[in-house]
């Protein structure tokens, strides 16, 4: 019943192994991606591309301490200013993890 | 030219369910062929190509014409992404002539199928091995069009974060496409005729039906993909039948040269004029994601590779005739 | 009847499979068929019996048996939704009648090719051109359902977010198995004698294992679905058996008006009572989202086409014979 | 670091595209989807149909300043009227967007 | 506009059905559910497994009201505990559901 | 031992294709073939295999020699996890060693298929009916591996949340794969020399096609998983190799005594190496998920799939040919 932070990430599917490969530095607990997202920001529409498996976004959702939360957002920031996405943060309560 | 070698080419199955998936996506009805189902396509045209080349090229052995026809199709993959990006750069910026560049340097399988199959129904055969021609000229453009990018882009804004020069040569040398038409080449020289019998049934007596329902989703593609380019102005499409055109002719003459028969000649046209939609997009996008994909894709996908696939097959063709008319022996 | 018929009849390979995808689901195994492969099965089907079909169809021409066996199944596959709807109306509201109305007014082009498969096996083979007709009988229903809808639904819950006339006739006639099928028949009508060489063995040699892979999946699927009808009481599948057997004599009883050979005379039946599972719910989410789809897919699915393919093909059979004996000359 | 809304809506699949068009309307920075998500609601068990691509439901996630929130849930409510679906709003804190 | 728990869950795909029957009986008003989630927790790595279906996780998500969220979180506490997963949870609002 | 064996054996496209796939991996190609293409290849090949065994089957009928070799796969399949299981249990803990003595007590199909197919480039065709026997040897290993696991595990740990017998029969029994395999079976029983012709080119003449595809994809995999057993030490890809020797060396004494011919000796014997990748994880994931799928899978996977393939189906023959020749009759 510990309040956490969920962080809520979503980028270029071909930087998703980058991300989890920073997640693992930081050493936080677990991460959980969902690819196949597509969408619309600044670079405009992202819908896939049926020929190869490129111009998708995947989503990350990391359940961690704040501490690890400003770690994470810090180490994506140069992914994101490059290839672009959104990283968002909100504050949950774990209920339940091993 | 003939008309009716154009017809010939129209009323060929697999071009026209190219036909049929533009028209349904016209008419927006929502047929579709869905993911991963295209890849599987792909996968089995770049295998079964391969393969088949690789047992001809066996056939064949390494002649004087094959060394030479590879050769002036590697030399083709170097210079036009270098003329292309100049040409580019009037109106471009530094990373979308870049990237626009390595997809007319680099080629299409599927162009190149389309070719042979126009040429089976003259009843005639292009040599195998120009499918190792075909392997060859897919990646130099991509490496060109980096290190153009690298030299004439503003050094301020060239973010290292991320780029490796390795990662370029990967995407560029080993990159899915090149590396399963080039293996089922190897599989197809070191297996021969024995292993073609093993594989025949599969990778030649069903080949037609595969491609028909691979134009059939290039179609679809196609014709959604031509709305991107509406804001684009006259440059890109024009530079996208232009540029193909022109490549073919350069390819005849050097054909020409190196003395190849016909069909040889069309094939290799062929590979000069198509541009890349698969390896070269993959590729930009690792090592240029500063280059728009909504300009280069579009452009091969929905402009040249339809403009080849009906006009100019059969016009490369008539070109050629004329020319040996004219010039019957070199 | 001749038990001889049903045994022929259950003992084929794409049947058999059939049972199998029924008895996997039945003993809880996790055998799958995992999406998209569903879709590719599908796609072939469609490309393949229409392409068929239309190499036939340019070998009959538009004879005076083809003219009429296309108008009497667009009369059928207009008649019949309307009947079925004041029927179904006993028992249902407005928007599940029309949606179960036009689901037995279209048709179901699996169901038809494993009549044309049981035919096969008797050493029969039915005018290509039938194919015709079956692309002719899906759509009309459709739009009958909606009109249907639109005109006995009460007005005030009728909201008209979403609706247009247009979207409705685009889902009609436009959807991707009608397109596919009608296309790849034009294609086929088309390319002709030479095109059907070129694509045999994809569209004929291993048209039988494609089928019963799809056959497989629709076992999985139909036995998954049964359940959904459990609390739906006796009425509907009731109604997902007589009235198909119905349809199916009205279209035996038109098929000799308009003197159809038998094996004609068989297909045009199954067509008749045949149900829809893939262009009608399609149509139906879009223009009639009221309607319960867990109730017209089982319907189709689970009922009508598995008792079409066992009991149902082969009673018609037997009834056309029968039907022969007693009137020889009309 | 500014404090956002995010919006989600889970709606049919069919009327994903309808749901896009009203946010580019609104001007929205962007979006992200997520297709092939099955569910259970009102309208009973939707898990999707293996013969079509039908009865799915999509999943939109918006992050958006308040006043585009406001004029999002009123321009989906009539989709979710007539073809079913959810939409909830929740405070999270945008970390990076370009 | 009535504030509501949102319980996030991310099990094995496997349990994904016994989750579902949890909250039926529960009797929750509807569940969304995401299937091919990868990601990394206390049991290594789970990317799926190309030869089977296994070997990946599923992503539900319950709008609820507190009572119900009490409920979810005990019965799947034995799920989590023996093939691994987590359960957070927050609120929201929820703007529209019929 | 006759290195012509094993060149023959590696030049033959299918096995090409396999390397093809281990080399992009290790080179790092994004050679890919994306879900869920490989779930097609997997299950066309359980379906053409199964349906070719029972139309064989139905040829032979059940001789004396069909029974000999069903009951010895049946035996083999018990006596195997029970002794691995305790070699096992020296390095790990209970539910490793059951999770990895069932991977080796089961067989994989696509070892099978390539034995049979290295047969064939050498003229010889194994009898039919081994693929019953393939089938019976799939399952009762599952249910050997849950019952040792139960038997030894601390009573303490062992969480009954979950667990039922019925759920592991029905894993061990009814999983996809057997039920594809064991119901193709039946159907090329049921519908015999006429069915076969059906079939015929989809199920044989675009198999070895469809093989190769399938193995590229499993190199592909292989030489993915080869990296889990990094930290594994010496003991498990050791074991994963002489296990699967001593096995086929017991399968080969065995086939001595029940006097199968060399060929279908090669193929008892392979069975007896082989291990399960696909239907033991699927089971062991729901009745024993305190077992690390990292482990048995890579095993079975990384080292005896790609073992078997390149060096144990030649070895397994070489040994066979020596038995035959120093005790000619037994
Ligand atoms: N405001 C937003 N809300 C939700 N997702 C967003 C938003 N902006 C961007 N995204 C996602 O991030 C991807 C990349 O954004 P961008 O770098 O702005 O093009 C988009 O394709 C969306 O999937
Ligand atoms: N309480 C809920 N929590 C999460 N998702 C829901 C909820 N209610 C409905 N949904 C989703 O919205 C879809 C349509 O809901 P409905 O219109 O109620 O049938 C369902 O299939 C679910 O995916
Ligand atoms: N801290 C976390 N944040 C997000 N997802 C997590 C986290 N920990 C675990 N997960 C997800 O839950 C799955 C199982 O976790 P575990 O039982 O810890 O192996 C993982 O594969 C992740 O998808
Ligand atoms: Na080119
Ligand atoms: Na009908
Ligand atoms: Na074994």
């Amino acid at each position: 019943m510990k309040p956490v932070s969920k962080v809520e990430i979503v980028v270029d599917s071909v930087e998703v192994e980058n991300v989890a490969k920073f997640l693992d530095e930081i050493g936080v607990s677990g991460y959980s991606i969902i690819n196949d997202v597509i969408g619309k920001g600044h670079r405009g529409v992202r819908s896939g591309y049926e020929l190869t498996d490129l111009f998708k976004n995947s989503y990350i959702m990391v359940v961690c301490d704040e501490k690890e939360m400003h770690r994470i957002v810090e180490a994506i920031r140069p992914i994101i200013k490059k290839f672009g996405g959104i990283c968002i943060v909100s504050d949950v309560v774990m209920r339940i993890h091993k | 030219m003939d008309t009716s070698l154009i017809i010939n080419n129209l009323v060929h199955p697999p071009v026209l369910f190219f036909f049929l998936g533009m028209i349904a996506t016209f008419c927006k009805s929502d047929l579709k062929i869905p993911d991963p189902l295209p890849k599987l396509f792909s996968l089995y045209l770049l295998l079964a190509i391969g393969f088949h080349g690789g047992v001809e090229l066996r056939k064949t052995g390494l002649t004087h014409e094959v060394v030479f026809a590879l050769s002036a199709g590697m030399g083709m993959a170097v210079i036009v992404p270098m003329y292309a990006f100049f040409i580019l750069r009037l109106k471009l910026d530094v990373y979308n002539a870049a990237a626009i560049a390595a997809t007319y340097g680099s080629i299409s399988a599927v162009t190149y199928i389309t070719a042979v199959t126009f040429l089976q129904t003259l009843g005639l055969e292009p040599g195998g091995y120009m499918v190792a021609s075909l392997a060859l000229m897919e990646s130099p453009a991509i490496v060109i069009g980096i290190i153009l990018a690298r030299i004439f882009a503003p050094k301020k804004e060239n973010d290292e974060y991320g780029f490796s020069w390795s990662a370029v040569f990967r995407e560029a040398f080993l990159n899915g496409s090149v590396l399963l038409i080039t293996g089922s080449l190897l599989i197809g020289l070191a297996s021969g005729e024995e292993g073609w019998d093993t594989l025949k049934p599969f990778t030649k007596d069903i080949f037609k039906g595969m491609l028909s329902f691979f134009l059939l989703d290039m179609g679809l593609l196609a014709a959604k993909r031509i709305g991107d380019l509406k804001s684009a102005g006259f440059f890109l499409p024009l530079f996208a039948i232009v540029v193909p055109v022109f490549n073919a002719c350069i390819g005849i003459v050097v054909a020409k040269f190196i003395d190849l028969q016909p069909e040889n000649a069309l094939v290799f046209s062929v590979l000069c004029a198509s541009a890349s939609y698969i390896a070269v997009p993959a590729a930009m996008r690792l090592s240029l994601p500063e280059a728009n994909p909504s300009m280069f894709v579009p452009m091969a996908l929905a402009i040249t590779f339809p403009f080849n696939i009906i006009v100019g097959i059969p016009l490369y063709y008539y070109l050629i005739k004329r020319a040996n008319e004219l010039i019957p022996a070199f």
